[in-house]
């Protein structure tokens, strides 16, 4: 049987909001015991930051803060709808929210390299 | 083989069958007026506030609130309605109540019906009224009577027997009570006997014996079937509505006949025959704008004229209006004809008279009450109302009025009424072994016999009649019930089994099929819905009579009974002195 | 605690962690510019009352945003229900704040000021 | 009358089964012909093929919400969706609608539906009575124009199998439901508005929408439970900062 399609701005914005959110609370935990070494074994720490510099994990550090802004703006895009008068161009709030991460991960690509 | 061993036995206080204008209206009035701790059940055939016609009311709602108007006008349109036939108690109840009815559902139910601009009720003139007076909701009011309707039931304490059809009325042993209902759990094939103190039936009629038809699938006359083996005494047998303009897109999809709403008549949309001329001016000086009956018997006329089964109807043209105004105009019905590849905004669309409700009905009292005791009738399934020819409005309203009122007369009789009465086993019995019939047969296909007993119906007992035809008609008719005992369905599961109930809602079909046709030749006249070639004139008005059909024996007979003008004589009017006739602007 | 009332909770605590996060990306970006010692991370928290506030504040918010938005999830996509989905999503939730607590102890505790 | 369109019958794929029996798919040979609906496809098989063959319909022109099915994955109004609209290669699989128990092969069981839809508080709170006149209403003003925006529900749970919360989540509320209570928080006849914002805040209620949008997409009647299901959300919100209900 035929699969429900889904593929459409809004239901992307959903699945792409709840992913972006799980991944940031994946990611969140680990993001802290990194820093956590900071005052004990700064040397690790020192090690693990020296590692950003690797093309692999310049592109996951790329894809967090995307996913961080993803999210966020996905998020503020969400409250926004639910609590402000609502206005139809609902289309228009998801591909703002998209192109503003988009953006800002940029950005950080940019000055990155 | 299935036994009365079989039968699931279930008692309650107030049974109720269908769910549509008049069955739930009797359930909230019965909750209403009924003793403390009374248990109301309503069982239906399809799904609550889903099922029958009044959802799918277009037009609206007749109720005499309207700038000037008065319960007096609205009782005399009625009564010149129906050509002098109804039984005006009834419809003076009718178009009184009507307006407690409109207050009701406003105000208790939560209907909005639309406004002026001043905030006040907004009332339209349907063809056939001398005053604005059917308030609507756009054109989609039954949708808003019904799930207004539906939800205040389903948030009260009834229950519910959804998707169970009632099969037979079993009386008393001695005959002279309604024990109960004898029905089909639909979902899972068995079979439920329901014993009730007292019984609405509001089963909606349902004229779906005609090639072309209007009313939703679940609508067989099974109500009126039942009574008829239970043999109450039915009245106005004949008496059958068309809608003039039915859609027609072919005998394979259930579009056909489907109605194409009166509005765009009444807006200019013109009528066009086989060779593209204009047609109603050479039956009518009101053109396509005459009445239901007249329209329908032009279009009839001409497609028997053309006579070609490859182009069977006429044509409605909108296009002449500019079809963007049309789309605007009839948003949902250019909508609807599109969804099924019909361009009405622009294009042709065939059409062809389509039968859309049923006059005749049980004989009952002005409180619902019939002749058997615990045994109540409204709605389409109860005649006398509207004679000869249903006002467009009036049916809503017919429902909703006497529903209630049959919730508020069973809540009152039920203070009187000992124990529950035990049903005559014999009639349970027979009623089981007539629904169990074809379980025993080999299975055949249905279908052809109920295109059968369309054609006949619509070609010998349809818009035109006469003697020859209408007992053709009833050589017709008999024939497929015979043939009908010789189709089995298979038994082996009948859980949802629509081939079963496809069976069931034409055997019920044929019963009423050969009635209507013997009333028709009992009426050597011609009136309101019912005309007679043979016979075209109304017949002298002040000598009205009104036919009463009832099963004696196996055989069923027609008496004719004079219409007693107990309000308003033929000639006079009830309303006061110096009145305009009527209060609509011609066109 | 209603269903309503942690809805708005959730809602609440994200707007709280927008500008941070906003605040937290321009910083990495800035810092990034020259790659990431973790000298010069501490150099500029440590005995900081301000960061420390300020990343405190996150962690706070972070841990009631993700439980509470974690919930949801499991109890859609897990089908978790009842206590099992309230305890697994306080687990989440204090788990997160123990983390994030420990991580900005380390990073701005001790040092000068 | 209507021809057969072409010499090649159609092939449809019927999904059956019911509680007992596991759905499976079936495929049928059907004939085509002009103006012909999903539903009609689904007749034929019943009234030519298969006399077995479970499925609901009244209306036939979409008025009652009762033939709701999904189409190659859609759900649709089976009596308003035209074949040649649906047809993909010569074929179209129809299953029995998303998120509801199925009675038997296409025929869903909508009492979770309603009984959802009574949850909700979805119906009228009376403040007056039959012997009352009509309340004037300014058909115009702004809280009539959000009550008239959703009225037109017909209860057909199309959205409701669109919605993937209410696949996830069995006590939401679902779209339609909340919809009617928007509706009814709306409506300045309806007593006490106070009661429906109680109603959809509970365990199911709007706030469990994720905003995903399905139920505004697929409802055939064009109408936007979305805004509806953020027009509560506000409200709620708006509550809970101490403006008072309207
Ligand atoms: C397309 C259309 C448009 C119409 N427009 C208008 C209009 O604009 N104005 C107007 O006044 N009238 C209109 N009518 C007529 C009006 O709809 C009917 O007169 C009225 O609704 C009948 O109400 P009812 O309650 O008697 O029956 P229905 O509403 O038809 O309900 C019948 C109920 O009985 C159930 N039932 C049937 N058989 C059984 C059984 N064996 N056991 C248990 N339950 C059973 C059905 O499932 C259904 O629930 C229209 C009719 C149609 C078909
Ligand atoms: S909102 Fe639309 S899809 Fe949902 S039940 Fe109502 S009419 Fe059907
Ligand atoms: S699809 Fe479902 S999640 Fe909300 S916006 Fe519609 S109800
Ligand atoms: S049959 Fe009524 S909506 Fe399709």
């Amino acid at each position: 049987m035929k699969a429900f399609p889904r593929s459409h701005p809004l239901w992307l914005a959903y699945i792409l909001h709840r992913l972006s959110g799980i991944a940031l609370a994946l990611f969140l935990p680990f993001h802290f015991w990194v820093l956590s070494l900071a005052l004990t074994r700064a040397a690790a720490l020192d090690g693990l930051l020296g590692v950003t510099e690797m093309p692999l994990v310049k592109a996951a550090e790329f894809g967090l803060v995307f996913l961080l802004a993803v999210h966020m703006f996905g998020g503020l895009r969400l409250i926004a709808l639910e609590w402000l008068p609502w206005s139809a161009p609902q289309k228009t709030w998801a591909a703002a929210a998209a192109g503003g991460a988009f953006l800002v991960s940029t950005a950080f690509l940019l000055r990155a390299i | 083989m299935i036994s009365t061993q079989h039968i699931d036995r279930h008692d309650t206080d107030v049974l109720i069958l269908g769910a549509g204008g008049a069955g739930l209206f009797s359930a909230l009035h019965a909750l209403q007026g009924a003793p403390e701790g009374t248990k109301v059940t309503l069982a239906v055939k399809g799904l609550i506030g889903k099922s029958g016609c009044t959802r799918m009311v277009q037009g609206g709602y007749n109720v005499a609130l309207g700038p000037g108007d008065s319960v007096e006008r609205h009782f005399m349109d009625t009564i010149l309605g129906g050509k002098w036939l109804p039984d005006q108690d009834m419809a003076w109840r009718l178009c009184e109540q009507a307006v407690v009815r409109v207050r009701e559902l406003e105000n208790e139910i939560g209907c909005f019906f639309d406004r002026n601009p001043d905030g006040t009720l907004h009332h339209k003139a349907f063809a056939g009224q001398t005053a604005d007076r059917t308030v609507h909701k756009g054109d989609l009011t039954g949708i808003e009577i019904i799930n207004r309707l539906m939800e205040q039931v389903l948030a009260r304490p009834v229950e519910k027997l959804q998707e169970h059809r009632a099969i037979g009325l079993i009386p008393t042993a001695d005959g002279a009570a309604l024990a109960g209902v004898l029905m089909i759990d639909m979902r899972t094939g068995r079979f439920r006997f329901v014993r009730a103190k007292t019984v609405l039936m509001a089963t909606g009629g349902g004229p779906t014996m005609y090639k072309y038809h209007t009313p939703s699938g679940d609508k067989s006359m099974d109500g009126l079937a039942m009574a008829l083996r239970a043999g109450l005494p039915l009245r106005d047998m004949e008496m059958v509505q068309f809608h003039p303009t039915g859609l027609l897109a072919g005998d394979h999809t259930r579009m056909t006949g489907t109605v194409l709403e009166e509005g765009l008549r009444g807006a200019g949309g013109r009528l066009l025959n086989h060779s593209g001329q204009r047609f109603m001016f050479d039956y009518d000086p009101k053109g396509e704008r005459a009445t239901r009956d007249v329209v329908s018997r032009g279009i009839y006329a001409e497609m028997r004229k053309n006579n070609n089964p490859e182009q069977e109807g006429v044509f409605i043209s909108m296009a002449h209006l500019g079809p963007a105004n049309v789309a605007q105009k009839f948003k949902g019905m250019v909508k609807r004809c599109a969804d099924c590849g019909f361009d009405l905004a622009g294009g042709l669309v065939e059409v062809v008279p389509t039968a859309h409700y049923f006059m005749g009905g049980v004989v009952v009292d002005v409180d619902t009450r019939t002749a058997m005791e615990g045994l109540y009738v409204a709605g389409e399934d109860a005649g006398g109302a509207h004679g000869s020819n249903r006002l467009g409005g009036n049916g809503v309203a017919n429902s909703t009025v006497f529903g209630g009122i049959a919730g508020d007369t069973m809540a009152a009789d039920i203070r009187g009424m000992g124990a529950l009465r035990d049903p005559d086993e014999a009639v349970l019995e027979a009623e089981l072994a007539r629904a169990c019939h074809p379980l025993s047969r080999p299975p055949a296909l249905v279908l052809p016999l109920r295109k059968a007993l369309q054609e006949a119906m619509w070609d010998e007992v349809g818009v035109m009649r006469s003697e020859a035809g209408l007992k053709r008609g009833l050589a017709r008719i008999a024939g497929i019930s015979e043939a009908l005992m010789d189709v089995g369905v298979a038994a082996d599961n009948l859980a949802f089994n629509l081939t079963w109930h496809d069976w069931l809602n034409l055997r019920s079909l044929c019963e009423i099929s050969d009635v209507i046709a013997r009333a028709a030749l009992a009426r050597d006249n011609s009136r309101g819905a019912h005309f007679r070639e043979d016979f075209p004139s109304a017949g002298d008005l002040a000598e009205s009579y009104f036919t009463v059909s009832r099963r004696r024996g196996g055989d069923v007979d027609v008496v004719r009974e004079p219409v007693r003008f107990t309000i308003v004589r033929p000639g006079e009017t009830i309303l006061p002195e110096g009145e305009p006739d009527t209060l609509v602007a011609a066109l | 605690m209603t269903e309503f009332r942690l809805y708005m909770l959730q809602r609440l605590s994200a707007l709280v962690m927008a500008p941070f996060v906003l605040l937290h990306i321009g910083v990495m970006i800035y810092a990034i510019r020259d790659g990431i010692s973790a000298a010069e991370i501490l150099g500029r928290t440590q005995g900081s009352v301000l960061w420390f506030t300020f990343y405190a504040t996150f962690v706070v918010a972070v841990s009631i945003h993700a439980a509470l938005g974690l919930r949801i999830v499991l109890s859609e996509w897990a089908g978790l229900r009842g206590p099992t989905r309230e305890i697994t999503s306080l687990a989440i939730g204090l788990g997160l704040f123990a983390l994030g607590a420990n991580a900005v102890w380390s990073v701005t505790a001790g040092g000068t000021s | 009358m209507a021809e057969v369109l072409q010499q090649d019958p159609m092939r449809v794929t019927v999904l059956r089964g019911g509680p007992g029996a596991p759905m499976r798919p079936e495929t049928f040979e059907v004939p085509l012909y002009e103006s012909q609906t999903v539903l009609d496809v689904v007749s034929w098989i019943q009234q030519n093929s298969d006399p077995t063959l479970s499925y609901r319909f009244a209306c036939r022109v979409g008025m009652c919400g009762s033939c709701a099915m999904m189409v190659n994955g859609v759900p649709r109004w089976t009596c308003r969706t035209h074949v040649q609209k649906v047809l993909v290669g010569g074929a179209i699989e129809v299953g029995p609608l998303r998120n509801l128990p199925v009675i038997k092969d296409l025929a869903v069981d909508m009492d979770p539906f309603f009984d959802k839809w009574v949850e909700a508080e979805g119906r009228h709170h009376p403040t007056r009575t039959r012997d009352d006149g009509i309340a004037p209403i300014d058909p115009e003003s702004a809280d009539r124009q959000q009550a008239t925006a959703g009225i037109e529900c017909i209860n057909c749970s199309v959205c409701y199998a669109a919605c993937d919360t209410v696949a996830g989540n069995p006590d939401y509320l679902g779209p339609a439901a909340l919809q009617r209570a928007w509706t009814l928080y709306n409506d300045e006849k309806n007593a006490d508005r106070g009661s429906i914002l109680d109603a959809v805040s509970g365990k199911g209620g709007c706030h469990f929408c994720h905003s995903m949008g399905s139920c505004t997409i697929y409802c055939p009647n064009e109408l936007n439970p979305l805004a509806a299901i953020a027009g509560l959300k506000s409200a709620t919100a708006r509550r809970f900062f101490g403006r008072r209900d309207r």
